[in-house]
C-alpha cells in the first residue's frame, strides 16, 4: 500500500536565488477607510442576481455574489434577493430572458455575474433605463445605467507568484489554467510576472486544460490531476490554479505528492469541497466579487455611483491573497511589500501574458 | 401505414407517458407537477418567450433535418454539433472580413455555412465510403475536434472584446434584419430560412427521385442497389446535404442578433437535433412540431426557478420522450403490421385466395 | 467423404500470425519507436513512469466503457448509451461512496450503470428500438436523472447542486520493492532499459483497486466470452440469433444479461472517475464524453478484449501525454509515427506488396517532415491528440475490422 | 461402422408399433395463411419419413411445430408414443428430436466446434472434451472435420455436415432434415444418402423433406404428401412412381411449363463477351460468352453458387468486372450503373424478391417506382410522378392478378407469389429489351407460377429476350429456346431443351462430362 503517494516532485532543491522585495512605504487608502463611512439603509432594494454557469455553491464568484449580498442583508437589512440559474452551453437568449425577466419583475440593481452576460447586459440595460444594472468581470462602458465590476486579477495573481517563488524548493512553479479565456489569462500573467520579479531564474509550467470554447476544463478535476501531476513531474512544487472545479484535481494531485498549492478566487483553504487538501493550500489569491457587489449595493442604495471604484484593484483590496492556515504568515511583509509597490504604481502588472 | 392514427398516436402516447413519468418524480420530490406545468405554460405569454422559442425552434428545426436526412438512409449523424459550431464560426469570420452589397453579402455568409458544414460532414462521408469507417465513430471524434478548430480560429482570426473572445462584427450589410415585435423580441429574419429549408426537404423527400432514392436506400440498401441506386453516391451526397443543412443553424443568431461568433456561443443543438428528428419521424411536419415542442420545453424550464423546481426535470422529460415515442411507434407498428396482414387475408379470401 | 472438408477448411498456404502475436509485435514496434524518439529528442515525458500512471489513469475509465461496449455488442446490441450510463455511475458511485465508503460506491456505481443498461435492454431487446436511438435517449436520461438527483440529494450537503461532497477514496498500491527499483532504473537515463523501467513502473506503482480491476477484466471478459459457455451462448446472440435460439438459447436472456453487464461496466467506468484517488467526487459534467471514447477504443480493438486494452492505452497515452507540455510531446510524437511507419514500410517490403510499402514510405515521409518543419504545434489542436489519433488509426485499420454478423440488428422470436 | 459411434442409449428403445413421431389435428394458422390444417402424419421408428408438397404447402411450419420453434393453434404431438408439447427447440431437443433447416442456422463467426456444442454445453463443455466427443461423433458419420475452422470458411455441404453434427452431438434420435438435398450436387447427395443409410441401420428415424420425387424415391422409406397445408396421403415410397406422386402434391397432372411456338429472331440483344469476375482472389466468373436474341429464352443451369447469381450481377453492373463486355443491342453497357442499364431497357427479377426485389415497408406504388425512378410514368425529370405511379400499379395488380386489397397496403403484407407477380409487373413495365429473371417462381405457389409463366411467355412472343436463371429444371426446360449449362464460374455446355431430360441436365449440372 502506498503511504503517502510518491514524492513526484516534492521539494529537494533549495530554493530560488531571491530578488529583494521593494522597499516597504506607507499603505494608501484602502476599503476600510472607504467603507468607514455609514452604511445606508438598503431595506427597499429587491437584488436580481443573475448567475454564470456555476451557479450557486461553485465556491467561486457566484458564491461570492452571494456572500456580499447576504453581508448587505445582514448590515444593511437588504430586503429581498432574487437568483436566477444559468445552464451550460445556453444560447445567448437564455441569457436576455433572464436579465428581462429580473428587471420587469421589479429588482433593482440587477447584478449579472460573469462576462459572459456582457452582450445581453448591453442590450437589456437600454430596455430598462430605470433599472441599475452591475456586471461582474467585464468592463461595460457607455451605457449610464450599467455599472461594471471589474477586478486587476494580474495584481493578485502577481502576489501569489511572489509567495510562490518564496515558497518553491527547487525554484520551480506552475500555473494551471481550466480554459483558454482572456481572463484566466490574466491569472496566468500576473503569476508570472510575480515569480519573475521575486525570482528571476525561476521555471515556470504554465499548462490549460482546454482551449478556448471548450469550457469542460472547469469541470474535469481528473485532468486537472493529470496536468498537475505532469507540472510536479516536471519538478515543480508549488501550483497556482485558476481552473474552477477542475481545481480540485490540482489540489489532490500536490496533496498526494506533499507539495504546495494556491487556491483562487475565494479563501480555498475555508472550502468545504476541498477540505481534505486544506493542508496544502498555502494561500488563495482574493478576488473578492463579494466586497465589489456589497460596495455596489450600498452605492445603490445611497443612490449615489459616481464614486464608485472603476475597477477592484490592489489599492482598494479588491485583489489579495489569502494567510488562512498560517502557511505563509513569514512571507507577509515580502508580499505587502509588493503590494504596496503596486499600489503605488511602481510596479506595472501586465494582464496578458 | 399510412393511417392518421398510426402517424399521431406515438408521439402523442410518448408525451403523455413522459408527462406521467415526470409528475411521478416531481411529486415524489415534492413540486406539484400541475402548477409546474401552468408556470411553465404561462411562461410562453410572458416577455419575450413566444419569440425565444420560435427563434430557437428555427435552428433545431434546422438540425433536426440534418439528422433527418442521415436518418432516411440510416446514417447516424453525430456530427451535427460540431458542424453547426464550426460552420458558424467560419461564416463569421467571412462575414466580418468580406464587405458586399446588403443582402448579398448576407447570402455569401449563408453559402459558406452551408460549404463550411457540408466539408466537415464530408470528412465522415468520405471515410465511410472509402476506408469503411463507422460515421458514428468519426462523427464523435470530429465533433470534439471541431471544438479544437474553432478555438484555433477564434483565437487566429478573432478579436479580444473585453473578456470575450470573438469573431470580428459582421457589418449592417451583412446583417439580416427581423420581425420586431417591440419589447416581445424580435423574430429572426432566417427563421423564414428555416421555413424555406422544411419546403425544400418536404418536396425533396416526397416528390424527388433523390429523395426516392434517399428513401429506397434507408429501406433496404439491397433492393435499392438492385433498382439501380448507387449507395456510395448517396452516402456521400447525403452526408454533405446534412452537413450543409446543420451548417445554417448557427446563422439566425448569428445574422439576426449576436453579429459575431464568441466563444460563448451555444452548444448542444446537435444532440437536440437527434432527438427532434426521432421525435417527427423524420417528417417535414412532425419536425416542426418537435421543434417547437422541444424549444418549448427549453425556453419555459428557464421559468422553474421562480417556482423551485430543478429545470434538470426538462431534460429527464426529453429523454423520456425520446425513449418513448419509439417505442410507442414500435409498438403500433405492431400492431398496425397484424391488422393488416389480417385485413389483407381477409381480402384474399372473399376473392378466392389459393390456400384454405 | 473427406475430401471437400479437407479442401475447403484448408488453410491459406501462407499461414497467418495468430492475432495476439501480431498485437504484441506492434505493441513491440511502438515502445521501441517511442523509447527511441525519447532518446532522440531528449524527451525523457515520453516514457516516463509519471506519464504512463497519467496514461493509466486517464485510460481507465474509458477502458470500463470499451468493456462494456465489448459485452453489448457481443451480443447484438449496439450500445451508445455507455455514456449515459456512466453518469448514472458516477452520480452512484459518489452517493454510496459518500456515505459507506469507496467499496459501497463502486458497487452502488455498477448497479447504476446496470440500471441504465436495463432501460436500453428493455428498449433494444424487448420493443426491438433502433439501438442508436436508444442510446442517444439513455444518454439524455442518464444526464438529466444525474443532475436531478443532485439537486435533491447533494446540494443540501455540498451547496451545490453540481457537485457531490468529497468522497472517500481508495488506497493505492504500489508493487515494493520492485517499484523503487525501477524508479532507480528509470533515473538513471539509459537509452532502452530506463524507458522499459519508465513504463513498468507506471503500469505497477500507485494502482489502486479499481485500476487492477480493469487489468483484471480484460482476460476475465476473454476467459468468460470465449472460454466459457456462458459466452459462447452470449456471442451466438450476436453472431445468428436465430440459430442460437433454434439451440435452445435463450436470446432475450443472454441479451439482456449482456447489456445490463454492459452497463454496469460503463457505471464502474463512472466510479473510476470518482474513487480512484486524486479524483473529485461527482461532478456535472465531468465524464465528458468517455462514454464515446469507449465505443470508439472498442471498435478500434476490433471487438476484442485485447484489442480494446490498445485502443483505451493507445487513448490514455496520447492524452496524458498532451497534457504533459503537449505542444513538444505531442510534436515528437510524430518522429514516433515516422519510425512506426518505416517498420510498416519494412514489413509490406518483406512482403512484396510494394504499393502498401510506397505509401507507408510516402507517408512517412510527410510526418517526418512534419516534425522536421516545425518546432512546436499549437496547444489548441494537441488538446486533441487523442481523438485525432483515434480518427487516423480507424481510417488505416478499419476495413480489417469485423463486427458481430448481428450486431445492431434486432431479433424477434419466432420470426 | 465404428461401434464407438453408437448413439447416447437415452432414449427409451423403439417397441414396434409405437409411431416415433406422431402428429394429430395439427392445425397453424398466419395472419392471412392457413399454413396447416389438421395436418396427421405418423412416423415408424428406425425409417426415413419424406414429407412433398409444393412451396408454401406447410411442410416447413409442420416441422418447426414439431421442433417447438412454433406453437400449434391446435392438435397434438406424440414422441415415442408419449403426448408431448413443446415450447421451445430446448424441449423439442430434450425429447431426442433434432432439426437440420432448410436455411442453415450457423453463425459464421464461430468456429466448427463452437457451432456444435452452442446450447449443450452441459454435455461435455465447450474445451477438451467436446472436441473429442465431435471428432467421435464425425469420425461414425464418416466425415473428417476440423473443429477450430470458423464456419464462414466451409462450403454447404461441410456446412450440412456441420448441421448434422449439431443434432446428433444432442443425442437426438429422430431427425428432420428440411430440403437437405437443395444446395448440394448429386455427388454430395449421394453421400449424404450413404450416411442417413448408416444411421439409419443405428437405428436413428428421419423426416426428411424434399421437393425432388426421384430422391425420395431413392431414400425414402415412406412418403406422406402434403397440399396446401393439409396431408394428402402417405404411401410406402417403394411402390409409388413420381408421377403419382406429383398428381397427389398439386391434385391434378403436373402443370408443365409450356414453350409454345418459338419466336426467336436473329436480332441480338444481350451480346457478353469474355466476362470475368473474381472475389477475393477466387474466380466465381471465367470467360463467359452468351448472346440472347430478341423473341429468345435463354436459360442457364446450374448448382447454386456456381456463377449463376454472379453473372446476373455482372450483366446488371451490381458487381465489378475483370474483363469482358456486355453489349445491349448496338450499345456497350460495360462501364455503365445499374441504373443506366434499367433505362437502357433491361428488367431484372432479383433471386431475392425480400432482400433485392421489394421495399417491404412501404406501400405498393412507392415499390412500383423502384427501379424506374427516372422513367415515365413514374418520374418525370428529377420530380416523381405520383399520380403516374399509382395509376401503373393499377394496372400491373390488374393484369398481373396481384391479390391485394389496393395498393396502399405495404408490400410486406403481401404472399410470397404475390409479391413476386408485382415485381415481374413492374420489370416488364416500360416494355424492356431484355429481362432478366432470377428464380422468377421460387416460392411461389402453382398458381402464381402459371401466371408468371403466362406473362413471361407473351412477352417472349412481344419480341422481348430473356435470360433466365433457375434451379427448377422444369421450368428451365419448359421456358427456354436455348439452355446453358453453368459449373465453376464458366458455361461448360448447351442444351436443346426439347430433347434434353432433366436427368441430363443435372449430370451436365454437376461438371459430368458435356451433354446433349
Ligand atoms: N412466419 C410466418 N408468418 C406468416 N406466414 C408464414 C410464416 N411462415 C410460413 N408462412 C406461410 O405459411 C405457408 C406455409 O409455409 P411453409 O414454409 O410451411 O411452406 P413449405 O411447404 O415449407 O414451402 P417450401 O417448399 O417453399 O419450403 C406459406 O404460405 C407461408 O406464406
Ligand atoms: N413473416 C412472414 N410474413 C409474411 N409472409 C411470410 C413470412 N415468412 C414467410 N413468408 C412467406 O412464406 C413463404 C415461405 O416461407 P418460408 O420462410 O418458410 O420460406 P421457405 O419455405 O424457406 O421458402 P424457399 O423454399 O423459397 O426458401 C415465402 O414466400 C414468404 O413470402
Ligand atoms: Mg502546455
Ligand atoms: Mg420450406
Amino acid at each position: 500500500k502506498d503511504a503517502g503517494g510518491r514524492d513526484g516532485g516534492s521539494a529537494s532543491g533549495q530554493g530560488c536565488r531571491l530578488a529583494p522585495p521593494p522597499a516597504a512605504a506607507p499603505a494608501t487608502t484602502t476599503s476600510s477607510e472607504r467603507t468607514r463611512q455609514p452604511l445606508p439603509d438598503a431595506s427597499q432594494l429587491r437584488v436580481g442576481l443573475a448567475f454564470d454557469i456555476g451557479g450557486r455553491g461553485d465556491a467561486s464568484f457566484n458564491d461570492a455574489s452571494v456572500a456580499g449580498l447576504d453581508r448587505a442583508k445582514a448590515e444593511m437589512g437588504l430586503a429581498e434577493v432574487k437568483e436566477l440559474d444559468a445552464g451550460a452551453g445556453e444560447s445567448e437568449d437564455a441569457k436576455l430572458t433572464r436579465l428581462q425577466q429580473l428587471a420587469r419583475e421589479g429588482y433593482d440593481p440587477v447584478i449579472a455575474v460573469g462576462y459572459a452576460y456582457a452582450g445581453a447586459v448591453r442590450t437589456v440595460a437600454p430596455q430598462f433605463p430605470d433599472t441599475r444594472f452591475a456586471i461582474v468581470d467585464e468592463n461595460v462602458q457607455g451605457i449610464p445605467n450599467v455599472t461594471p465590476l471589474v477586478f486587476a486579477e494580474e495584481q493578485g495573481s502577481f502576489l501569489v507568484g511572489v509567495i510562490a517563488a518564496h515558497r518553491s524548493q527547487n525554484c520551480h512553479v506552475g500555473f494551471v489554467g481550466g480554459v483558454e479565456t482572456p481572463l484566466i489569462g490574466k491569472f496566468e500573467a500576473g503569476f508570472v510576472q510575480g515569480a519573475r520579479a521575486a525570482a528571476p531564474d525561476i521555471e515556470i509550467e504554465r499548462d490549460y486544460l482546454t482551449p478556448a470554447g471548450d469550457y469542460s476544463g472547469f469541470q474535469d478535476p481528473n485532468k486537472g490531476a493529470e496536468i498537475a501531476q505532469g507540472q510536479l513531474d516536471a519538478g515543480a512544487d508549488v501550483l497556482y490554479h485558476a481552473a474552477g472545479a477542475s481545481g480540485k484535481g490540482v489540489f489532490s494531485a500536490v496533496h498526494s505528492a506533499e507539495a504546495q498549492a494556491i487556491g483562487v478566487d475565494s479563501d480555498q483553504y475555508h472550502q468545504p469541497t476541498v477540505a481534505q487538501f486544506k493542508d496544502v493550500i498555502i494561500s488563495s489569491m482574493l478576488k473578492r466579487v463579494d466586497l465589489a457587489v456589497f460596495d455596489y449595493v450600498a452605492a445603490v442604495a445611497r443612490n449615489d455611483l459616481s464614486t464608485f471604484p472603476t475597477k477592484f484593484d490592489l489599492s482598494i483590496d479588491g485583489v489579495g491573497y489569502s494567510t488562512s492556515g498560517g502557511m505563509i504568515d513569514d512571507l507577509v511583509p515580502t508580499a505587502d511589500a509588493y503590494k504596496a509597490a503596486i499600489a503605488r504604481g511602481e510596479i506595472q502588472v501586465s494582464d496578458t501574458p | 401505414m399510412n393511417t392518421w392514427r398510426a402517424r399521431l398516436l406515438p408521439p402523442a402516447l410518448a408525451i403523455v407517458f413522459s408527462a406521467v413519468l415526470c409528475s411521478a418524480v416531481l411529486l415524489f420530490s415534492g413540486a406539484d407537477p400541475v402548477a409546474t406545468l401552468a408556470e411553465m405554460i404561462g411562461r410562453v405569454g410572458r416577455g419575450g418567450t413566444a419569440v425565444d422559442i420560435l427563434n430557437t425552434a428555427a435552428a433545431y428545426y434546422l438540425v433536426a433535418i440534418a439528422a433527418a436526412i442521415g436518418f432516411q438512409m440510416n446514417l447516424l449523424n453525430i456530427g451535427i454539433e460540431g458542424q453547426y459550431r464550426l460552420a458558424a464560426c467560419v461564416a463569421a469570420i467571412v462575414g466580418g472580413a468580406i464587405s458586399l452589397p446588403f443582402g448579398l453579402h448576407a447570402v455569401v455568409v449563408v453559402v459558406v455555412g452551408a460549404a463550411t458544414g457540408a466539408l466537415w460532414c464530408g470528412i465522415a462521408a468520405l471515410l465511410k465510403v472509402y476506408r469503411g469507417v463507422s460515421e458514428v465513430i468519426s462523427t464523435i471524434m470530429l465533433n470534439t475536434l471541431s471544438i479544437g478548430v474553432i478555438a484555433y480560429l477564434v483565437q487566429t482570426f478573432g478579436e479580444l472584446r473585453g473578456n470575450t473572445l470573438g469573431t470580428a462584427a459582421i457589418p449592417p450589410s451583412g446583417q439580416v434584419p427581423g420581425l420586431s415585435f417591440g419589447s416581445a423580441g424580435t423574430v429572426f429574419g432566417l427563421v423564414l430560412l428555416s421555413v424555406a429549408i422544411g419546403v425544400g426537404y418536404a418536396l425533396l423527400r416526397d416528390r424527388t427521385r433523390y429523395g426516392f432514392d434517399l428513401r429506397a436506400t434507408g429501406l433496404s440498401p439491397t433492393a435499392a442497389r438492385a433498382g439501380g441506386v448507387d449507395s456510395k453516391k448517396m452516402v456521400l451526397t447525403a452526408m454533405l446535404l446534412s452537413g450543409a443543412i446543420a451548417g445554417l443553424a448557427g446563422l439566425p443568431e448569428i445574422l439576426g442578433r449576436d453579429h459575431t461568433f464568441t466563444i460563448n456561443f451555444p452548444t448542444g443543438y446537435g444532440f437536440a437535433g437527434l432527438a427532434i428528428a426521432l421525435l417527427g419521424r423524420n417528417h417535414p411536419v412532425g419536425v416542426a412540431f418537435g421543434a417547437l415542442l422541444w424549444s418549448f420545453l427549453d425556453k419555459s424550464s428557464l421559468t422553474l426557478d421562480n417556482i423551485g423546481v430543478p429545470k434538470e426535470i426538462v431534460i429527464i422529460l426529453q429523454g423520456t420522450i425520446v425513449l418513448s415515442v419509439v417505442v410507442a411507434y414500435e409498438l403500433v407498428r405492431r400492431r398496425e403490421l397484424a391488422a393488416e396482414q389480417r385485413r389483407v387475408g381477409r381480402a384474399l379470401a372473399t376473392t378466392g385466395g389459393d390456400r384454405a | 467423404m473427406t475430401s471437400a472438408f479437407i479442401e475447403t477448411a484448408a488453410a491459406p498456404a501462407r499461414r497467418p500470425m495468430p492475432g495476439w502475436a501480431r498485437a504484441a509485435l506492434w505493441v513491440g514496434i511502438a515502445v521501441v519507436a517511442v523509447s527511441f524518439t525519447s532518446y532522440q529528442t531528449g524527451l525523457p515525458e515520453l516514457t516516463a513512469s509519471g506519464t504512463v500512471q497519467s496514461a493509466v489513469r486517464l485510460g481507465v475509465p474509458i477502458l470500463f466503457a470499451a468493456l462494456g461496449g465489448l459485452w453489448a455488442e457481443r451480443a447484438g446490441v449496439i450500445n451508445i448509451g455507455l455514456e449515459g450510463m456512466m453518469i448514472l455511475g458516477t452520480w452512484g458511485g459518489a452517493w454510496a461512496g459518500y456515505q459507506w465508503g469507496p467499496l459501497a460506491g463502486l458497487v452502488a456505481a455498477a448497479v447504476f450503470g446496470a440500471l441504465g443498461g436495463l432501460l436500453h435492454a428493455v428498449a433494444t431487446v424487448t420493443f426491438g428500438v433502433n439501438h442508436i436511438v436508444s442510446g442517444v435517449a439513455i444518454n439524455l436520461l442518464g444526464a438529466g436523472t444525474a443532475q436531478y438527483l443532485s439537486t435533491l440529494v447533494f446540494e443540501p450537503v455540498s451547496q451545490n447542486p453540481r457537485e457531490s461532497p468529497p468522497v472517500p477514496k481508495f488506497d493505492t498500491y504500489s508493487a515494493q520493492p520492485f517499484g523503487d527499483w525501477l524508479q532507480w532504473l528509470e533515473d538513471l537515463q539509459r537509452v532502452g532499459i530506463s524507458d522499459v523501467a519508465g513504463i513498468l513502473g507506471g503500469l505497477l506503482t500507485g494502482v489502486s483497486p479499481i485500476t487492477l480491476l480493469a487489468y483484471l477484466l480484460v482476460p476475465v471478459s476473454y476467459l468468460v466470452l470465449w472460454r466459457s459457455p456462458f459466452g459462447l451462448r452470449l456471442r451466438s446472440c450476436g453472431e445468428n440469433p436465430v440459430a442460437a435460439e433454434s439451440l435452445g438459447v435463450n436470446v432475450y436472456l443472454y441479451k439482456y444479461s449482456a447489456v445490463i453487464i454492459s452497463g454496469a461496466l460503463a457505471g464502474i467506468g463512472g466510479a473510476a472517475l470518482i474513487l480512484n484517488p486524486g479524483q473529485a467526487g461527482y461532478l456535472e459534467g465531468q465524464t465528458n464524453n468517455r462514454g464515446y471514447i469507449g465505443l470508439a477504443a472498442m471498435i478500434f480493438g476490433n471487438w476484442r478484449p485485447g484489442g480494446l486494452l490498445g485502443g483505451a492505452a493507445l487513448f490514455g497515452y496520447s492524452d496524458g501525454l498532451q497534457l504533459r507540455d503537449g505542444e513538444i510531446t505531442v510534436h515528437a510524437l510524430f518522429y514516433a509515427a515516422a519510425l512506426v511507419l518505416l517498420a510498416v514500410v519494412l514489413l509490406q517490403m518483406w512482403r512484396r506488396n510494394w504499393f502498401a510499402g510506397g505509401v507507408a514510405l510516402v507517408a512517412a515521409a510527410i510526418v517526418y517532415s512534419i516534425y522536421w518543419y516545425t518546432d512546436e504545434l499549437p496547444e489548441v489542436l494537441t488538446a486533441y491528440t487523442p481523438h485525432l489519433v483515434t480518427l487516423v488509426v480507424l481510417a488505416a485499420a478499419s476495413q480489417r475490422l469485423r463486427p458481430p454478423a448481428a450486431n445492431g440488428l434486432s431479433y424477434r422470436r419466432g420470426s | 461402422m465404428n461401434t464407438s459411434t453408437e448413439p447416447d442409449p437415452g432414449g427409451p428403445p423403439a417397441r414396434a408399433g409405437t409411431p416415433a413421431v406422431e402428429l394429430t389435428g395439427i392445425t397453424k394458422t398466419f395472419p392471412g395463411v392457413v399454413a396447416n390444417s389438421d395436418v396427421n402424419l405418423s412416423v415408424a421408428p428406425g425409417e426415413v419419413h419424406a414429407l412433398c408438397g409444393e412451396n408454401g404447402a406447410g411442410k416447413s411450419t409442420l416441422m418447426k411445430i414439431l421442433y417447438g420453434m412454433q406453437p400449434p393453434d391446435s392438435g397434438t404431438l406424440r414422441v415415442d408414443g408419449a403426448e408431448v408439447r413443446f415450447r421451445t427447440p430446448a424441449e423439442a431437443i430434450r425429447a431426442g428430436i433434432g432439426m437440420v433447416h432448410q436455411h442453415f442456422m450457423l453463425a459464421d463467426n464461430l468456429t466448427v466446434l463452437e457451432n456444435v456444442v452452442l446450447g449443450a454445453e452441459s454435455a461435455h463443455g465447450i474445451g477438451r472434451k467436446a472436441r473429442a466427443r465431435v471428432l467421435e461423433l464425425a469420425a461414425g458419420a464418416g466425415f473428417d472435420v476440423r473443429p477450430d475452422v470458423p464456419v464462414e470458411r466451409l462450403g454447404v455441404a461441410d456446412r450440412q455436415r456441420v448441421e448434422i453434427l449439431k443434432v446428433l452431438y444432442r443425442g437426438a434420435r429422430i431427425i428432420i432434415l428440411d430440403e437437405p438435398t437443395a444446395v448440394l450436387v448429386p455427388q454430395e447427395v449421394d453421400e449424404l444418402f450413404a450416411t442417413l443409410r448408416t444411421m439409419r441401420e443405428q437405428g436413428f428415424t428421419f423426416l426428411f423433406i424434399s421437393h425432388k420425387l426421384d430422391e425420395v424415391r431413392a431414400i425414402a422409406d415412406t412418403v406422406t404428401v402434403l397440399r396446401r397445408g393439409t396431408t394428402v396421403g402417405t404411401v410406402p415410397a417403394a411402390e409409388v412412381s413420381s408421377r403419382r406422386l406429383a398428381e397427389m402434391m398439386v391434385g391434378s397432372a403436373l402443370p408443365v411449363p409450356e414453350r409454345g411456338p418459338s419466336t426467336v429472331t436473329e436480332r441480338p440483344v444481350l451480346t457478353v463477351r469474355g466476362l470475368g469476375a473474381v472475389e477475393q482472389d477466387r474466380a466465381v466468373l471465367s470467360d463467359v460468352d452468351l448472346v440472347v436474341r430478341a423473341g429468345e429464352v435463354l436459360g442457364i443451369a446450374g448448382v447454386e453458387g456456381n456463377g449463376q447469381t454472379e453473372l446476373v450481377e455482372a450483366v446488371m453492373g451490381m458487381r465489378p468486372l475483370r474483363g469482358g463486355s456486355v453489349h445491349l443491342g448496338e450499345r456497350d453497357l460495360t462501364g455503365l450503373s445499374t441504373l443506366a442499364r434499367r433505362e437502357a431497357g433491361i428488367g431484372y427479377v432479383p433471386e431475392d424478391r425480400h432482400r433485392q426485389g421489394l421495399l417491404l415497408d412501404e406501400s405498393l406504388w412507392f415499390n412500383r417506382i423502384l427501379g424506374h425512378q427516372t422513367r415515365p410514368p413514374a418520374a418525370r425529370g428529377p420530380w416523381l410522378d405520383l399520380a403516374g405511379a399509382k395509376a401503373d400499379t393499377r394496372r400491373i395488380v390488374a393484369e398481373f392478378d396481384v391479390r391485394t386489397p389496393g395498393i396502399d397496403v405495404d408490400a410486406a403484407a403481401l404472399s410470397g407469389g404475390n409479391q413476386q407477380k408485382l415485381v415481374v409487373g413492374r420489370e416488364l413495365a416500360g416494355d424492356p429489351a431484355l429481362l432478366i429473371a432470377a428464380h422468377p417462381t421460387r416460392g411461389v405457389d402453382v398458381g402464381a407460377q402459371a401466371g408468371i409463366w403466362e406473362h413471361l411467355r407473351a412477352a417472349r412472343a412481344a419480341g422481348l429476350a430473356v435470360l433466365l436463371v433457375s434451379a427448377d429444371l422444369d421450368e428451365l426446360i419448359g421456358l427456354s429456346d436455348t439452355i446453358k449449362v453453368m459449373f465453376g464460374g464458366r458455361l461448360v455446355a448447351d442444351a436443346d431443351p426439347l430433347t434434353v431430360t432433366p436427368e441430363e441436365l443435372g449430370a451436365a449440372m454437376t461438371g459430368a462430362g458435356e451433354s446433349a
